[in-house]
């Protein structure tokens, strides 16, 4: 066991994550995928930070929590008045935009 | 001629006044209702300018700027504000200058409102009416600022600058008062003319980078080294030579880049196809011989074969479609293909001869061609079509007419007395004196211009008289005067071209030992 | 053991004023009466950016005398570059405010009330009583903030954060469009859901930069390339993935996919204003992070990042001639300059640098202007009620005949856009071409040149609509009208366009103040 | 510094925990009803902060479980509670092949994170004792609030934004009179006064409740045996919500309970209904 194992865990969840966002199209699901992108990008912080005996990782990763929380407010307040709007928080629906 | 007016170049004086006043003339309302007797004086004024710096020039120095002014512009880029003129600028001036205040009398008429505005209501209409010469006169006199610009630009980045500049007024000129299928000639000529822009701009920056000097005056043009002298690979010099060609080729139009100037020129009102193939096209033969060919003599020296033998099908293929054509237009765009080709040709072909035949024939066919457009446009103007087929016989209605296009005719198709007649046959004797062959093919070139323009007479003015024209009116005094200008230039360049030889023939033997790779 | 940082007010002072205008603007909303809030609110952001513009000048001389400093333990780096940015920056949100607080017709580009379920009864109430969304400037105020932080920015983290701080209010401002809500809604959504996908690249590159170095900031990262081994993979894949994420600010291809669609749905004032300053926020951070960072990769990213100004320069020309709608042609167009003003990073010279500065001054001008005149041309139904904004191309037809000054000014932006000389587009080709060329990257500006060729057939395509086309009437009797404006968007065009033919005629002004900044200093 | 070495007991909980969240995390793939992508979600970053305190950051373990699962993660939940739990997405294509090309770019993505985090030689990991020395909560405090002081100022616009954008969207300011409880009846009364036959003075009546159905999807029943439709919420019928009666046969069948393993019926035109909602 090395701390190799934690960082290959970050990296199949940030391309998990990453996946979803391309692939599912509720908006909700996307969402949910960029969090876990962010999710994995702490673990990678809190392992390098121990990695370098050094804390810097740690409140970067406590940053990134401070900015998710942020942006997780206004993203949720972005779909949620779409969905009054339309009744559906799909991508697919949102399709006015064409070229 | 006043040699400074407040420190500037008398050529900056001539640049800056019709600028100004079409500005003027645009913006200010009460100037639109007199745009024309204004545009009309504006000119004659630069004209006169035009004619006092001649006086001025130092004959004896003809190889050297005079009138310079040189001053910082944008020292980054090293490009400067330099304006000067040797002989063949001063003579291009000259020519520009001369055609402006023509055009502006010649097209006194010309411009009519379209069919979809006046509704009856005669003082909008009035206002629009002017409104509409007040641009045209504003288009003619910017246009005449920028030639003026680009035949005295000392700075590669200036002269490049204005060369691309030039397509806008020409653009509206054809896009806004064009005949019906102006749009696309218009788009036609400026993407053509972008394309080659651009080229040449990736050459300007080239060459910057690629020259020893990339100080804040590196592209003086005075000062500017050949890229021979600077140790440059052929083959950049090459790439950077073709960019600044193709453009150039573009605008003197060559086969197979000639597109774009028989419609531009079927679509324009005659006045803008007057300068558009009198002037502006000129500055195409004009930058190869004052950029191409020092800026780049190895290279020039290598593809002259090639553009030989381009100006060759050049002379043949405009003048075997001018034989085609049924538009009256579009055949004196043709023939101005062919002409073009012996321009190139004399350039090229490295005989001192036969450029000092280049740069005359730039100012003969100038003039030739500005009678043709002009007087080939009173016909169309009073029978409202330019198709050939439609006339007959008019010699017997419209004598002045037949006689004055005639007259253009013989001088576009070098009869000895006129003003073709000099050039072409200088350029046939230096491309004889160094290569016979190409010698003879470029005769066949003025058989086929024997051809083209006679057989044009024939169907138009020989013959039955076409009923349909029966009483149309013959010139009337402001186009006779009009016409006796271009007509007297075409006399004189024929009898005594003495001066304008005395001003190009040592600037001649520079530029043909560029090409022949010899030391000047 | 503690030590408390050091803290260089007079430094910060630019950010400090537009952050105290900030939540002095959200304060304005909660005390000030609804019916003077709007003039409040524009008076405020108005005077902060000012003043801002002011502190940055006074700043630069400073800097000029007393050189490069690092402010507030090295999250920022105050020098001449960042500087410049900043100042860029304020003058084109200085002209943006302008376009977004003018009410043409006496409403301004905003829902009265994003929180009105479009089309219904409520929303009809709202708009009769007169609501406005004045959250807008606030909303401003802090993506401006973030703008200004980012190029000074000398570590990672502060770059995120900063990063966030100027985003988050865009996704809002982009979905408060008065017309077309649902439009503007999905393009809020799209450009939220986008941004933060990049942001995840961007952090997840942070921390594996991290990795690499044990520090977040530039200049330490710049000095453990050279002495740690082994671990390359993390920093090539740190610096491109966080290079991707401020890729997909600046639109550049395959990262651009929202542009089009947040251009077009964003309400035209705020797409004028993010897409001039967020382009320049975003290439100064670009330009700090490669030019700081990546020199000593010894051009490992150099394929990358060709590949990717190529695809930009290519795809955003070629998309742009096939599009109908105005915004998104321009969307399109700002794609295809993103690919331009690679060129200038990829020169990676003090060349570049200038370069970038000025096409970035020349980009921000046209773009505010042409967005600010696309505000003003409307459509009208068969009653004369105004309809919205004349999205569709053919719907510009003839404008040359009824506005002639208008259509002018637009032609003179296009031109701009397209690098026709005396213009100040071209100021920036050239600048920034010419880096390319010192660079040795001449390749890419041949491929440049030949985009800007094809550009260039869109732009003078929309002249020739404006100037040689009949107005066209629709079927219904809809047509095209141009409303006057307040006054603040009629003197934002003046300025861009007086600013469009000055940088580009006397540019050497322009260009001496560029090649002083374009020194960047560790 | 001396190197820090890794427990057998940290390795077991790392191989019991990791494969847990990877399995929760392809929820976000292939799961289907978004709450329960929520909640595996959820359980992912309950997993992370596991693995954060095993990683020597106690504080960010738990901030974690209160920030993430605890707040994060139950806004997710909430909203989709709000726009209803059982939306599922439409499983059409928009673009042909668009999915197989993210998936691809997906598996890209994942051959590059294993190929840069594996093939990395890492130095030997040092550890965080010396640095935890003080609590590892002191310890990030002292960072925080020395070298990264100016970001975490900054995240103070950021966290203002997010209030005045939620507010904004959100927020509605009340325009006219107020409309309450004792107004509506006035209302009510009048209209029923004018003879708009429609109004109904009283509440709506009451949804079905049977035996064996106490969900209010169901209708009541009038005298008739009819279904009254007006028993039903509007958001329910909207949706095309609202149980069916069981017909005969069912009640007779009384050995299975009604609704299980079947979805109900839409109701005819509540499609329509909805249609004509969203336009």
């Amino acid at each position: 066991m090395s701390i190799l194992n934690y960082l290959v865990l970050s990296g199949i969840l940030f391309a998990i994550g990453g996946t979803a966002v391309l692939v599912r199209r509720n908006a909700i699901v996307a969402f949910m995928g960029v969090e876990l992108m962010l999710n994995a990008a702490n673990l990678t912080l809190v392992t390098f930070a121990r990695m370098h005996g050094d804390l810097t990782g740690q409140v970067i990763a406590f940053f990134v929590m401070v900015v998710a929380a942020a942006e997780v407010v206004i993203g949720l307040a972005i779909i949620v008045s779409i969905f009054r709007t339309r009744g559906s928080a799909s991508l697919d629906d949102a399709s006015l935009l064409k070229s | 001629m006043p040699e400074t007016l407040l420190g500037q170049s008398p050529l900056t004086v001539l640049i800056l006044v019709p600028a100004v006043v079409a500005a003027l003339v645009w913006l200010v309302p009460p100037l639109r209702r007199l745009a024309r007797p204004i545009g009309l004086v504006t000119s004659a004024l630069v004209l006169a300018g035009a004619i006092a710096l001649a006086v001025g020039f130092d004959v004896s120095a003809a190889n050297e700027t005079q009138f310079a002014q040189v001053a910082d512009w944008i020292p980054a880029f090293g490009a400067s504000y330099a304006v000067g003129v040797n002989g063949l600028g001063l003579v291009m001036v000259l020519l520009a200058t001369l055609l402006v205040p023509v055009v502006i009398v010649a097209g006194w008429n010309e411009v009519t409102l379209p069919a979809t505005v006046g509704d009856g209501d005669e003082t909008a209409e009035r206002k629009a009416l002017d409104y509409r010469r007040a641009g045209w006169v504003a288009l003619i006199l910017v246009l005449e600022a920028l030639m003026i610009a680009v035949f005295a630009s000392r700075d590669i980045f200036l002269f490049y600058v204005v060369f691309e500049a030039m397509l806008i007024p020409v653009y509206f000129l054809i896009g806004v008062y064009g005949g019906a299928n102006r749009r696309y000639a218009a788009i036609k000529f400026l993407l053509y003319s972008l394309a080659g822009g651009l080229l040449m701009l990736a050459a300007v920056i080239g060459y910057f980078f690629v020259g020893t000097d990339q100080g804040p005056q590196a592209f003086l043009l005075d000062q500017a080294p050949g890229l021979d002298a600077a140790g440059v690979p052929l083959i950049t010099e090459m790439l950077l030579f073709l960019g600044f060609f193709i453009a150039f080729a573009i605008k003197a139009p060559m086969w197979p880049v000639h597109t774009w100037l028989p419609d531009a020129a079927q679509q324009a009102t005659p006045g803008t196809s007057t300068l558009l193939v009198g002037v502006l096209d000129k500055v195409g033969t004009f930058g190869m011989i004052v950029l191409c060919l020092p800026l780049f003599p190895n290279a020039a020296a290598a593809a002259a074969p090639v553009i030989i033998v381009l100006a060759l099908i050049s002379i043949l293929y405009g003048g075997l479609l001018a034989i085609g054509q049924n538009d009256m237009m579009r055949l004196i765009a043709f023939t101005s293909v062919s002409h073009f080709g012996f321009i190139v040709l004399g350039i090229f072909v490295g005989s001192a001869t036969a450029v000092t035949g280049s740069m005359i024939y730039m100012v003969a066919h100038g003039v030739s061609t500005a009678g043709m457009f002009l007087v080939a446009g009173f016909l169309t103007q009073r029978g409202g079509t330019q198709d050939m087929g439609a006339y007959s016989g008019m010699q017997r209605i419209t004598r002045v007419i037949a006689g004055t296009f005639l007259v253009s005719g013989l001088a576009s198709l070098a009869l000895p007395g006129l003003s073709g007649f000099v050039p072409e046959y200088l350029v046939l004797l230096g491309t004889f004196e160094v290569a016979p062959w190409m010698a003879i093919v470029a005769v066949l070139g003025v058989v086929l211009a024997a051809l083209y323009i006679l057989l044009a007479y024939q169907r138009v003015f020989t013959g039955p008289p076409s009923a349909n024209h029966a009483g149309m009116p013959d010139l009337n005094g402001r186009e006779k005067a009009v016409m006796g200008v271009l007509i007297a230039a075409m006399l004189v360049l024929g009898f005594y071209p003495a001066p304008v030889l005395d001003l190009l023939t040592p600037l001649s033997e520079t530029v043909a030992a560029l090409v022949t790779g010899g030391v000047a | 053991m503690f030590v408390a940082p050091h803290i260089e007010w007079a430094a910060l002072s630019p950010v400090l004023i537009l952050l105290g205008a900030a939540v002095i603007g959200v304060l304005v909303e909660a005390f000030v009466p609804r019916g003077s809030r709007r003039l409040v609110q524009v008076v405020v952001a108005a005077l902060a950016l000012g003043g801002a513009l002011v502190a940055v000048t006074w700043r630069w001389t400073v800097v000029q005398q007393d050189g490069p400093s690092s402010l507030v333990a090295g999250a920022l780096r105050e020098d001449a570059p960042a500087l410049l940015f900043q100042a860029i920056l304020l003058i084109l949100a200085l002209l943006a405010l302008l376009v977004i607080a003018d009410r043409a017709r006496g409403e301004d580009a905003f829902t009265p009330t994003a929180s009105a379920i479009p089309g219904s009864e409520y929303e009809g109430q709202a708009r009769r009583a007169g609501l406005a969304q004045t959250e807008v400037f606030p909303l401003t105020m802090f993506a401006v903030t973030g703008m200004l932080v980012f190029p000074a920015a000398a570590d990672l983290l502060t770059m995120f954060i900063a990063l966030e701080v100027l985003s988050l209010p865009l996704y809002l401002l982009a979905g408060m469009a008065r017309r077309r809500r649902l439009v503007s809604q999905e393009a809020s959504l799209k450009y939220f859901l986008l941004g933060a996908f990049s942001s995840a690249f961007f952090l997840m590159g942070l921390a594996l930069l991290y990795g690499y170095a044990g520090s977040v900031h530039l200049a330490d990262i710049a000095t453990a390339v050279p002495l740690v081994s082994g671990m390359d993979g993390l920093l090539l894949a740190g610096s491109a993935l966080v290079i991707i994420g401020l890729l997909f600010k600046v639109g550049a291809v395959p990262f651009h996919s929202w542009t089009p669609d947040v251009y077009q749905g964003a309400p035209t004032p705020i797409t004028g204003f993010m897409a001039a300053c967020t382009k320049v926020a975003a290439f100064a951070a670009l330009l700090r992070f490669v030019y700081v960072v990546t020199p000593g990769l010894g051009w490992d990213l150099a394929p990358f990042l060709w590949i990717v100004a190529i695809l930009t320069m290519v795809v955003g020309t070629v998309l742009a001639i096939v599009q109908t709608d105005m915004k998104r042609t321009l969307a399109y167009s700002s794609v295809a300059h993103a690919g331009f003003l690679l060129l200038g990073i990829i020169a990676l010279d003090e060349r570049g640098i200038s370069g970038i500065l000025v096409y970035l001054l020349a980009y921000g001008l046209a773009t505010v202007g042409a967005f600010a005149l696309v505000t003003l041309v409307r459509t009208k139904d068969a009653e004369g009620n105004l309809v919205g904004e004349a999205g569709h191309l053919s719907e510009w037809a003839g404008l040359g005949r009824r506005s002639p000054v208008l259509a002018v000014c637009f032609a003179l932006f296009l031109l701009s856009f397209a690098g026709i000389p005396l213009t100040a587009g071209f100021t920036g080709k050239f600048a920034v071409f010419g880096a390319a060329v010192a660079g040795g990257d001449w390749p890419l500006v041949v491929i440049a040149v030949l985009a800007s060729a094809a550009a260039a057939f869109f732009y003078v395509r929309i002249i020739v609509l404006m100037f040689f086309t009949e107005p066209a009437t629709g079927e219904d009797g809809s047509a095209t009208t141009v409303v006057r404006s307040e006054g603040l968007t009629a003197v934002a065009v003046v300025v861009c366009a007086v600013g469009t033919v000055l940088v580009g005629v006397v540019p050497t002004a322009v260009l001496a103040v560029a090649a002083q900044a374009s020194k960047f200093l560790l | 510094m001396t190197e820090m070495t890794i427990s057998s007991g940290e390795a077991v909980l790392f191989w019991i925990l990791a494969p847990l969240m990877v399995m929760g995390a392809l929820g976000l793939l292939f799961a289907r009803r978004t709450v329960h992508i929520a909640v595996a979600v959820a359980g992912v970053m309950v997993g992370l902060a596991v693995m954060y305190i095993a990683n020597e950051a106690t504080f960010l373990g738990v901030a974690q479980v209160v920030v993430y699962t605890g707040a994060v993660m139950m806004l997710f939940v909430f909203v989709i509670m709000l726009i209803g739990v059982d939306s599922t997405e439409s499983l059409k294509e928009t673009l042909t092949g668009q999915r197989w090309l993210a998936a691809l770019a997906g598996v890209g993505l994942l051959v590059l994170m294993g190929a840069i985090t594996t093939r990395a030689a890492l130095p030997a990991p040092v550890g965080l004792a010396e640095a935890n020395a003080d609590t590892n909560a002191v310890g990030v405090a002292r960072i925080l609030f020395s070298d990264f002081i100016f970001p975490f100022e900054l995240t103070g616009a950021l966290l203002i934004t997010a209030a005045v954008g939620a507010l904004s969207l959100t927020h509605r300011v009340r325009l006219g009179a107020k409309f309450g409880q004792k107004e509506m009846a006035a209302a009510k009364l009048k209209a029923y006064g004018a003879g708009a036959s429609s109004t109904l003075i009283t509440n709506r009546p009451n949804p079905g409740v049977y035996a064996r159905h106490n969900s209010a999807d169901m209708p009541a029943v009038d005298a008739a045996g009819e279904p009254v439709e007006a028993s039903i919420t509007t958001v329910l019928r909207i949706r095309g919500q609202e149980s069916n009666l069981p017909s005969a046969e069912e009640l007779a069948d009384a050995g299975r309970p009604y609704g299980q393993g079947e979805e109900p019926a839409a109701v005819p035109g509540a499609a329509d209904e909805r249609k004509e909602l969203e336009q």
